[in-house]
């Protein structure tokens, strides 16, 4: 191995090499520079190799021919090792992405980079507490100057506040290691962690001042506006290093250090960590300009991490895979979007909508906030599961809910960057891509996806990136050149095939979901056909909804179920994100969603008592006291998904702006994965009891609420989609009520929902999807006669809304019997009466669609529409053919489902011997039904068809009513409003009061942030004055610290 | 006067942190463990009278080169940041209205400066055996710059000698100290040549050579500050 | 399970019957109110004037396919209905085709017609049939929930789905009927049956004399035929339901016409005694007298 | 003694603080950064005396065997030289900064730098 400390003397001999060339060489000096540093890199990266394979083998590396503590000495492990080869990497790559900056300005400017880069090495690895002190300062000096790198004049005004900062710091850190020194006799960090006892109780606060000043190398919430300035106002990749490989190093300082302090510093480490993480993300949120917010999202994460550090005393083993996890997650994801902004000539977040139309660069950007946020398969992810159950298990849920919460806002700002770039009105001009540049980004998205490849190896729970869904849909990348066509005959194929290798392992519960997963999605990506061109990002995004989907429908344990369960909310987020006006919906929708997420991992963490590995069978062995609550979490979580009444915001929005063959995917299929875990989780938990409360009893009133809102909300629509999606919202209500009822037949009917859904929902989204590309807008008013022109998806609208209704003969009417009958045997009557209610008002809103849009006067700019295109028209034609089907003989799907529940209601199934249906209570016959009523109409019809048979069609423009022709018929459509009776009786009930709510949390947020934003007043005075503040602060909260030991 | 006020109180918890640094501080009465470790064996290890020489350049050598390399870093970004200004107002007014040296403080320079200069090697070279060393000789030396600055402001020192210096002595330092990885206990051990006798100027191993060449770096690097200082009066 | 088909003439002979009794009620009710109106009214035999007449018009215009459907949607509806539920308890002969379902069946059946109805009214592109369905389902929404929750207390009561078994618990006195067992239930049915006969004060959905309103002004000569069979039946049917729910079900004939009559009666009496309702009112009515009293009647049983 | 030593310290830093966080001027806010630097180097020191002793330089005052019983710790010293030197960087790279600033905007009121905020 070569010797660890020759990244030191390597890169400072460069820079002292430097200074012997003449200045016009620069050339020369820049591949001097960048030959070091390509160097220096390997060498760290053959030590991570070599102690990745023997851990055991860290190296202590003395100086000076005498032993520690009387010379200084440095530790190269394979956590140093690791941090250097992100150091010098980063340095190396900020290099390249430099070129044109340094050949600029010359050898001083590398000389500068490199000392830079050797400082932060410097830090990672020295043992020395003077040392570190040198190291930083290095560190400071060489940011102050590199700060001169950037263009932007006001860089020289952030550089000098940041030297004033540094300089308050440096006394605190100077008055400290002094007296510690006093106490202990020592510098040394190892030697001094051995008195650790002796230092903490003579001179708590010599450590305190050590402490402190290192904690504010951090750039902790709230004394960090010099911080912030730096990173708004520097060259990007300068900051892509400060962010990434110095942030690095400071934790380890704190690390280091903390390990004097003992235990009784750790809460004070997460007390700040957590602060920074929530006031920096939460100060994000008003953020418009690119680089100040990724400089709050640093602070941010790495406030994470040092609240992270300071849990490490439960961490145990795990320590560093979480910490590590976190940290390379942040510095490589950090370190890419600083690049990336490189590329990027304004600096307001609209600015990133240049990024619109390069489907690579867009690519790193996901990639990047994948990496922050710890979606999977990234390696934050893992982490913070672990993390959170570690925390669990260690009892510590108010640190779990601050964690959670700070995620959440950071979702919100990098996840509306996104919308922006992709949805804003105006695009921004593309500025040039150097190829240095983005060979740089490009790297970074290799190591983005390299590191989530190796902590998947690292978990125990397995590795996400061998998953052969995901894997499936990551293959769609790299074909993203190909045409649509190619790539949806592939996608149709994959989900088929992937179908019918799984369908014998599925149990009948398993195999209702799959159908409707993987052969009902390749139904409705038959409308996907319909598109031309290469559809960039569409089949990424769907599949990895898929995957997460099949993966969700198999998960045994809870880390694969909430793996899965993210990537479907990703996969669907980017699909939501596509539709023209939607991106205020898919923002809402990842917030709920991650929201919900987020109190399923508490959930998770809380059942299993802290192991992350924890199978769901074992959900129902949870300890008693935490039950309810664990029932609670997971609920909430699933049910963001159903949409239930609450958190329900996102869904109307969602499915209404999507593309119209991304509705019925929405709708159709990935409302159920809530429906799925509510399953699994009444499979596993059953009736919980809280408070005397018994919980199905809520998640009772909660669907019967929701039906009966989403129907009257639908009611009030103008938009077809809309009307739709507020429907589903209620259909989800039925279903989580029959689940509710945790009796046979409730279940029944859940199932029965489900399978009706999809297909109705589906059919009915095609088809006004089909007409609204037709006639060009999704208001229905501006509709009207359409049935002539557009008989087929009338006719799949017309079967849809009978379906829905419930109305026999067709299957809808089944749902409807079980659902009486289920009820019968229900225990509770009061929600009822709410389900009753809604029941009706589904026929309102199922009039108006089929009215408003086919029936009545056609529009003058309509008659020359022709039927929706054949690919769209083919799905619902199918499943006109499977309604009937599923109506005449239910039993087909329904009857082993029955039978499998059995296994947890044994009683009061249904007897499915011959044609009829039998309960308990009544009986149901679909086939004569079917019969009965087709027999009397088609009579009926063929008489009067008969009887009328020489009969004309009355012309539009022959109508007359009131003895007037009217002199333009299309304007006597009676669309708008077709239910104003009814709002003024009932519309009291559709008060947007939870829209009011969740908007006055929002705007709440941001307004606090940018209120107190402006304690960051720009005066480098004043951030002196906060950073003492924040010391003293500091000093007085934790007081305890002090005294209690 | 809120700014103030703030300001006082902030400083007064600080000073109470400091009290009690303060009323808590027990001085030694006796070596602490290193201290010890220094007195005993220092001398024989590094062969170094000064002790604390012994110290800088050996035990905590790494310090030292960091210390130098803070003074590199300054030089260097002073004259990225002045150069760069400089460059972009080439046309400096070439007649500054400003009275000229006098005659006195031109002789007395022109006498001064190779005392001064040499002094200032002496304090380095020495710097194992008595108080001193290559910080304070490269001081002393660029005092010697300051006062022909002073003498001849217009003058223009050569940067590139500055440079070249600073770079080589760098380099040596660095240079040595890998040697000392080679060919003794580790990185800056000064072992790579014999000890000597204690007292005697070829003694102590590398520490007069290293303690030299950052006298030259330092006084290069205080030089060329001061020079890029100084040239920011002409503008 | 073979299925008898001597079922199918029996329950023809049921529609028969049904048909001509309905006709002569549907003008005897006319007449009572007439006469309470002091105007002279229509002879008895009026509805079947106008139906043969219709029958045998022909009409030379369609609206299209819709508006063929409209009538045949309602007409199916009304047969529908009455045939799936049993006319006479304990007779083979009238159980019509009751084997295909239970009261759920005929509770959701009751919406087929209506739906139809709306989609046939909505092709003619005449606004007021669109505002004319508007204000039905409006209406009819809040009208039928007292009912349902009505009958869900009725099977709760009964612990039974299946009309059949739900006449023969009310059989021996008529105490055991259900609206003595369980009043609420009833008075909340039979509020909302005042809503769904579309009579005063909850007509405005047809508002028969200020405007041509609604969808029967669109139809005329056959389908205005079939229609005004529905007119007949549907009522009746929907009595059916209530007569076996609420008032012991009948054993004979004479039994049926007596109680059917009887039950029109009921909104008769109300209809000719209050004005109207504007739809909004009628929803809240609906809401605030009877779906308490139906929530009563489910919670105490 | 020893106390005054640090007492002293203390408050040359105190005083560098307060002047540093109210002056307006940059200048000035450099000199009184020195003056704290002063003060930490003054603790630096003041910290490694003991009394009564003399320097750590071994000559024919303080032959090798008395080392021990007889100097001062040397390494506060040697870090006090090294703490001198960073703040001389430090002190010129915020003097070169003043420079620039004066330049660009003609002003070295600190409360004016002021672009870069929330």
């Amino acid at each position: 191995m070569v010797d660890a400390l020759a990244i030191i003397y390597l890169t400072l001999g460069t820079a002292f090499l430097l200074g012997l060339l003449r200045d016009e060489w620069r050339i020369l000096a820049y591949g001097i520079t960048l030959l070091s540093l390509a160097m220096v890199s390997g060498i760290a990266s053959t030590w991570v190799w070599h102690l990745a394979d023997n851990p055991a083998e860290s190296v202590e590396i003395m100086t000076a021919g005498a032993s520690p503590p009387f010379a200084i000495n440095l530790r190269m492990g394979l956590a140093e090792a690791a941090a250097l080869m992100l150091a010098t990497l980063t340095g190396l790559a900020s290099t390249i992405f430099l070129k044109d900056t340094l050949l600029r300005l010359g050898r001083r400017a590398m000389a500068v980079l490199l000392v830079f880069i050797m400082a932060i090495c410097g830090i990672i690895l020295t043992r020395d507490i003077f040392n570190l002190f040198v190291f930083f300062e290095l560190v400071v000096i060489a940011t102050a100057g590199l700060v001169l790198l950037s263009h932007n004049e006001r860089s020289l005004g952030a550089g000098f506040k940041y030297l004033m900062a540094s300089q308050v710091v440096s006394i605190l850190l100077l008055v400290g290691i002094i007296f510690n020194y006093h106490v202990s006799g020592s510098l040394n960090i190892d030697d001094m962690a051995g008195m650790s006892d002796m230092l903490i109780q003579t001179t708590p606060l010599a450590f305190f001042l050590l402490f402190i000043a290192l904690i504010v190398e951090l750039k902790p919430f709230p004394a960090n506006g010099w911080a912030l300035d730096i990173y708004e106002s520097a060259h990007p990749a300068f900051s892509a290093i400060l962010s990434a490989a110095a942030g690095t190093a400071s934790l380890f300082a704190v690390d280091k250090v903390l390990a004097i302090g003992g235990d009784s510093w750790l809460p004070v480490a997460t007390g700040i960590g957590v602060l920074s993480f929530i006031g920096a993300n939460l100060f994000a949120l008003a953020q418009t300009s690119d680089r100040r917010l990724l400089g709050y999202s640093s602070v941010a994460q790495i406030g994470l991490i040092l609240a992270i550090i300071g849990q490490r005393d439960i961490l145990g083993d795990s320590y560093w895979l979480i910490a590590g996890g976190v940290l390379l997650a942040h510095a490589v994801g950090k370190a890419g979007l600083f690049w990336l902004s490189g590329l990027i000539a304004e600096r307001e977040l609209t600015a990133w909508t240049a990024l619109r139309d390069r489907p690579l660069l867009l690519f790193a950007f996901i990639s990047f906030i994948a990496l922050l946020i710890g979606l999977p398969p990234f390696p934050g992810f893992y982490a913070k599961w672990e993390l959170i159950h570690l925390l669990a298990g260690a009892d510590r849920i108010a640190l779990i809910v601050l964690i959670l919460f700070g995620a959440l806002l950071e979702t919100a700002y990098l996840f509306r960057w996104f919308g922006l770039i992709l949805k804003h009105d105006e695009v921004a001009e593309k500025a040039p891509c150097p190829i240095q540049k983005v060979v740089v980004i490009y790297s970074a998205v290799v190591a983005a996806w390299s590191l989530a490849y190796l902590w998947g190896e690292l978990s125990v729970f397995g590795n996400l990136m061998h998953a052969i869904p995901l894997l499936f849909a990551l293959l769609f990348l790299p074909l993203e050149g190909l045409p649509a066509r190619i790539k949806n005959v592939l996608a149709i194929g994959g989900l088929v095939t992937w179908f019918i290798l799984q369908y014998p392992l599925y149990d009948p519960l398993q195999l209702i979901f799959g159908a409707i997963i993987l052969p009902g999605g390749a139904l409705i990506l038959l409308a996907s056909f319909h598109n031309q061109g290469r559809r960039i990002g569409f089949y990424p995004a769907a599949l990895w909804m898929f995957a997460g989907l099949s993966m969700l429908i198999v998960a045994e344990d809870s880390f694969t179920f909430f793996a899965a369960w993210e990537s479907l909310t990703i996969g669907s987020y980017f699909l939501i994100l596509r539709g023209k006006h939607s991106q205020p919906h898919a923002q809402s929708y990842i917030l709920f969603s991650l929201g919900g997420a987020f109190l399923m991992l508490l959930g998770f963490a809380l059942a299993s008592a802290g192991n992350p590995l924890f199978p769901l069978e074992s959900l129902t062995t949870v300890a008693e006291d935490v039950a309810p609550w664990v029932f609670i979490l997971l609920a909430l979580g699933m049910m963001t998904k159903t949409a239930a009444i609450g958190v329900h915001i996102w869904l109307p929005g969602a499915h209404a702006e999507a593309e119209t063959d991304v509705s019925p995917l929405l709708s159709g299929i990935l409302l159920k994965a809530g429906l799925f875990g509510l399953f699994i989780l009444l499979i596993y938990m059953g009736r919980q009891q809280l408070y005397g409360i018994d919980l199905t009893h809520v998640l009772l009133w909660v669907g019967a609420i929701s039906a009966l809102l989403g129907n009257l909300m639908a009611i009030y629509q103008e938009d077809a989609k809309r009307l739709l999606a507020y429907s589903s919202i209620a259909q989800m209500g039925y279903a989580l009520f029959g689940l509710a009822l945790m009796n046979h037949l409730g279940w029944l009917m859940a199932l029965m929902f489900v399978v009706n859904h999809y297909i109705y929902k589906s059919m009915l989204f095609l088809s006004v999807g089909g007409v609204a590309k037709r006639t060009g807008t999704k208001e229905m008013y501006r509709m009207g006669g359409l049935i002539t022109l557009m008989p087929l998806s009338f006719i799949a609208v017309l079967i849809g809304i009978i379906a829905v209704s419930g109305v026999p003969p067709l299957s809808g009417f089944g749902g409807r019997w079980i659902f009486y009958n289920a009820i019968m045997s229900a225990e509770y009557r009061l929600p009822m009466v709410i389900i009753f209610l809604a029941g009706p008002i589904a026929f309102l809103y199922l009039f108006r669609l089929i009215h408003t849009i086919f029936l009545g006067q056609l529009k003058d700019e309509h008659r020359k529409l022709k039927e929706a295109p054949f690919w769209i028209i083919l799905p619902q034609m199918i499943y006109v053919a499977c309604l009937m089907v599923f109506a005449l003989a239910p039993g087909l799907a329904l009857r082993h489902v029955d039978a499998y529940i059995d296994n947890f209601f044994p009683r009061n199934g249904l007897n499915w011997e011959g044609l009829t249906i039998t309960s308990t209570y009544g009986y149901w016959s679909p086939v004569s039904i079917m019969i009965v009523v087709g027999v009397i109409f088609a009579t009926l019809f063929a008489w009067l068809v008969f009887v009328n048979r020489r009969a004309q069609k009355v012309k539009q423009f022959n109508i007359v009513f009131a003895a007037e022709r009217p002199y333009r018929p299309e304007t006597t459509h009676f669309a708008w409003n077709f239910f104003a009776p009814y709002r003024k009786a009932l519309g009291f009930m559709t008060q947007p009061l939870v829209t009011r709510f969740w908007a006055t949390v929002a705007e709440s947020l941001h307004t606090s942030a940018e209120l107190f934003r402006r304690l960051y007043t720009g005066d480098g005075q004043t951030y002196a004055i906060q950073l003492l503040g924040f010391v003293v602060a500091v000093y007085l909260l934790s007081s305890g610290v002090f005294y209690g030991v | 006067m809120i700014k103030r006020f703030t300001v006082f109180l902030i400083l007064l918890a600080l000073a109470a942190i400091f009290a009690q640094l303060l009323f808590d501080y027990v001085p030694d009465s006796s070596l602490n463990q290193t201290g010890r470790y220094y007195a005993e064996n220092a001398a024989d290890e590094v062969g170094a009278a000064n002790i604390v020489t012994a110290i800088i350049v050996s035990y905590r050598g790494l310090d030292t080169l960091g210390e130098v390399t803070v003074l590199f870093l300054t030089a260097a970004i002073i004259g990225l940041v002045l150069s760069r200004d400089r460059s972009q107002q080439q046309t400096a007014p070439e007649a500054v209205n400003r009275p000229g040296p006098g005659e006195l403080l031109v002789t007395g320079s022109y006498l001064l400066a190779p005392l001064i200069l040499l002094f200032g090697a002496y304090i380095f070279i020495n710097g194992h055996l008595t108080p001193g060393g290559g910080f304070q000789g490269g001081a002393i030396l660029a005092s010697a710059i300051l006062l022909l600055l002073l003498t001849r402001p217009v003058k223009h020192f050569s940067h590139r000698l500055i440079t070249l210096l600073e770079s080589v002595s760098g380099l040596v330092f660095v240079i040595v100290g890998v040697l000392g990885i080679i060919l003794a206990g580790g990185f800056l051990d000064n072992r790579i040549l014999p000890t000597g006798q204690l007292g005697e100027l070829l003694s102590a191993g590398t520490i007069p050579i290293i303690y030299s060449f950052i006298g030259l770096k330092v006084g290069a690097e205080f030089s060329s500050m001061l020079i890029r200082l100084a040239e920011t009066e002409d503008n | 399970m073979g299925f008898e088909w001597i079922k199918i003439p029996y329950s023809l002979l049921t529609l028969f019957i049904v048909v001509n009794y309905g006709l002569l009620l549907n003008a005897l009710i006319a007449k009572i109110a007439a006469r309470v109106g002091r105007r002279h009214g229509i002879p008895i035999w009026q509805n079947y004037v106008d139906m043969i007449k219709n029958y045998g018009l022909r009409t030379s215009i369609t609206h299209g396919v819709m508006f063929y459907m409209g009538p045949v949607f309602r007409l199916s509806g009304g047969v529908g209905l009455l045939l799936f539920v049993p006319t006479i308890y304990g007779s083979v002969m009238f159980s019509n085709l009751s084997f295909a379902g239970d009261l759920i069946l005929a509770l959701y059946f009751v919406f087929f017609g209506t739906l139809g109805m709306a989609l046939g009214a909505g092709e003619s592109g005449h606004p007021y049939a669109a505002i004319g369905v508007s204000r039905g389902l409006a209406q009819v929404t809040a009208a039928e929930l007292p009912f349902a929750l009505a009958v869900f207390a009725v099977a709760l009561q009964y612990e039974t789905l299946s009309v059949t078994e739900i006449v023969a618990a009310q059989q021996g006195s008529y105490l055991n009927w259900t609206l003595f067992t369980n009043p609420f239930a009833v008075a909340a049915a039979m509020l909302s049956f005042l809503g769904s006969m579309m009579r005063p004060p909850f007509d405005v959905v047809l508002a028969p004399q200020e405007i041509p309103i609604g969808p029967p002004t669109e139809y005329h000569s056959s389908y205005l035929a079939l229609m005004q069979t529905n007119r007949a039946i549907f009522p009746i049917a929907k009595m059916v339901v209530y007569m076996n729910l609420f008032f012991g079900g009948a054993v004979s004939w004479p039994i049926f016409f007596v109680k059917i009559f009887l039950i029109y009666m009921v909104s008769v009496l109300v209809g000719v005694v209050f004005p109207r309702f504007h739809v909004e009112h009628s929803v809240r009515w609906f809401l605030i007298w009877a779906v308490p009293l139906g929530v009563i009647a489910v919670a105490i049983v | 003694m020893e106390h005054i030593a640090l007492a002293t310290g203390f408050l040359l830093i105190l005083i560098g603080l307060y002047g540093a966080l109210t002056q307006r001027d940059i200048l000035r806010m450099i000199v009184a950064f020195t003056i704290a630097n002063t003060g930490v180097n003054l603790v630096l020191v003041a910290v490694g005396y003991i009394r009564g002793r003399s320097a750590p330089i071994i000559n024919d005052n303080l032959p090798a065997a008395e080392a021990t019983a007889r100097m001062i710790d040397p390494l506060p010293q040697a870090l006090v030289l090294t703490a001198i030197v960073i703040g001389v960087g430090i002190t010129a790279l915020m003097l070169a900064y003043a420079y620039k600033l004066y330049i660009l905007r003609g002003s070295l009121d600190i409360s004016k730098i002021k672009e870069l905020k929330w």
